[in-house]
């Protein structure tokens, strides 16, 4: 197995080698890849999308379908992480419901040192407000849905530790679970058709000076989906694993 | 003029002292004998001499309010720094690591 | 960085997707399989975003105080959505690799061969 | 200077790399995982792409460890020979 994995790693190394050697070196203002629609991008994205980081402009207004597509991805990575029989089977019933002390979920484990504990609800917030600041001025600084998402996914999983799986399990509120977790699909879908009804084109954006505000409007829509969504399906995918198998 | 050549000085003056921090965290981490001095060497090395670098980056050209993040970066690290050593040596404690003795009859 | 007309930085992420590509190939533990697997996706990410660079470029925000060259902004779109379906696709491999575990009792392809 | 910055990124990352294939224990190869994770962050932050880092800092380095820690307390902690 080892013979045969080296052999492989060097055949496919050499072929990589010969392609990277055809590649024109990068770094250089008049390769193709600054010269073709990127340079389009540059010079018109502002005025095409309103948008300021054309990160954003590209991800949402020029590249929509990829990102479309790419939630329902991860939405489906959900689903099948879900449809895993550990992941629905019900967790015992917790021994003594203490909630003095928080502890982790299964009755063998170690309970959360309170430093880590303590640390983690005093950083929470800061990062809740991180990631809000990274949504909101995510036109004009770094950011945007998806870092967003990661950020606060990864909040909700740190809480999730030191809070246990009880206690985690509410920060997402139940009754609207199903919809959080489908939010992103569901509001990409509407803003297609939106765009639809407007501009002839499958999640077309109106280009016109008058529809500004409407552009602008759908953006906002897809990066506050994405984020929420995002974030709850990080969270949830956290859950399905941590739970006792 | 006076007032910006002092700045100045601090500024490098606290660059300098967070990296000679740094370094010897940094050798700690890699000559110290076992997880619980690596961890010390780490934790309070790192949360003085990263710290007082941002603050040396923030004292740089001048003071103005877009540094307050570097200051909010700096305690972020003197807090979360100390945390994770704690969660390291807690764990590696429950793990059954024994701390290392220099008496060679001691325990290993 | 060039060396015998070869781009170094395109060359760190051949051998990254090559340390990778051996870890899924020749490791029979399952996790280090996955590693492995997310060691290349990143080397294939490193790749692209090196691809967009622009020699004293800043990064594509178009705000007051910034001036071009931009570093082309379409690679850092797929990457960004490239990052977040790699976290998908690693937490299916991680739940199936514990189904995988609470079934057979071991998550070494050797081992799961030999069953019956 | 940026070229030595670059060189000893690179170098590092190969050499995390390595490591995570080399490290028989699972908990340190995934260790080793996050910190491949960070580097790879501030190589892309020094290139211009400070979204991407951002994101990879909180998928790569933190939700991806911690869901391949889930998974290996769930099952076994080192690879067998």
């Amino acid at each position: 197995m080892k013979t045969f994995a080296l052999v492989l790693v060097l055949v496919v190394a050499a072929t990589m080698v010969i392609g990277i050697a055809g590649l024109p070196p990068h770094g250089d203002p008049d390769g193709p890849i600054h010269t073709h629609v990127g340079a389009r991008y540059l010079e018109r994205g502002v005025a095409e999308t309103g948008v300021r980081n054309l990160v954003t402009a590209v991800l949402l207004v020029y590249r929509g379908f990829d990102t479309f597509l790419e939630v329902v991805v991860i939405f489906t990575a959900l689903v099948a992480v879900l449809a895993l029989p550990s992941a629905t089977r019900r967790p015992p019933p917790a021994r003594g419901e203490s909630t003095a002390a928080p502890r982790r979920g299964s009755d063998d484990a170690v309970p959360v040192s309170p430093v880590v504990f303590f640390v983690v609800r005093l950083l929470a917030p800061f990062i809740a407000v991180f990631a809000l600041a990274s949504l909101y001025r995510g036109h004009v600084t770094p950011g945007g849905g998806f870092q967003s998402a990661a950020i606060i996914g990864a909040m909700m999983i740190a809480l999730g530790l030191v809070f246990g799986r009880e206690h985690a399990a509410r920060l997402v509120p139940h009754g609207a679970k199903a919809w959080l977790q489908a939010l992103g699909p569901l509001a990409f879908a509407i803003i297609a058709f939106v765009g639809w009804r407007l501009t002839g084109a499958f999640l077309g954006f109106p280009a016109d000076e008058a529809a500004h505000a409407l552009r602008e409007a759908m953006v906002v829509v897809l990066e506050v989906a994405i984020a929420v969504g995002g974030a709850v399906i990080l969270a949830q995918l956290f859950m399905a694993l941590d739970a006792p198998s | 003029m006076i007032a910006g050549a002092v700045l100045e000085i601090a500024a490098v003056a606290l660059v300098v002292l967070g990296v000679a921090f740094l370094l010897a965290g940094t050798i700690g981490l890699v000559r110290f004998p076992d997880v619980y001095a690596r961890a010390h060497a780490a934790s309070k090395c790192d949360s003085v001499g990263a710290g007082s670098v941002l603050l040396g980056v923030a004292l740089h050209d001048g003071v103005a309010f877009g540094d307050l993040k570097l200051v909010l970066l700096a305690l972020l690290v003197v807090v979360s720094g100390p945390t994770t050593a704690h969660a390291l040596a807690r764990a590696a404690l429950r793990s059954g690591r024994r701390p290392s003795t220099r008496d060679p009859a001691g325990p290993a | 960085m060039t060396l015998f007309g070869l781009d170094l930085d395109y060359v760190a992420c051949v051998v990254l997707f090559c340390v990778g590509l051996y870890m899924l190939v020749a490791k029979s533990n399952l996790i280090k399989k996955v590693l492995g697997l997310n060691v290349m996706e990143t080397s294939v990410f490193a790749f692209i975003v090196t691809s967009g660079m622009i020699d004293g470029g800043q990064e594509p925000i178009v705000v007051a105080g910034s001036a071009p060259p931009y570093t082309s902004p379409i690679p850092h779109a797929m990457v960004l959505t490239g990052i977040v379906v790699a976290v998908s696709v690693t937490a299916v491999a991680l739940a199936l690799i514990a189904q995988i575990h609470a079934h057979y009792g071991t998550i070494e392809v050797d081992e799961l061969k030999e069953l019956p | 200077m940026s070229a030595v910055f670059d060189a000893v990124m690179l170098l590092l990352l190969i050499a995390t790399a390595v490591t995570v294939a080399r490290a028989r224990d699972l908990v340190a190869a995934v260790v080793t995982f996050g910190l491949y994770s960070l580097v790879l962050c501030l190589v892309w932050q020094h290139r211009g792409a400070p979204d991407v880092a951002i994101t990879e800092a909180a998928v790569g380095a933190g939700v991806t460890s911690v869901l391949f820690l889930l998974t290996i307390a769930k099952t076994a902690r080192s690879e067998r020979r």
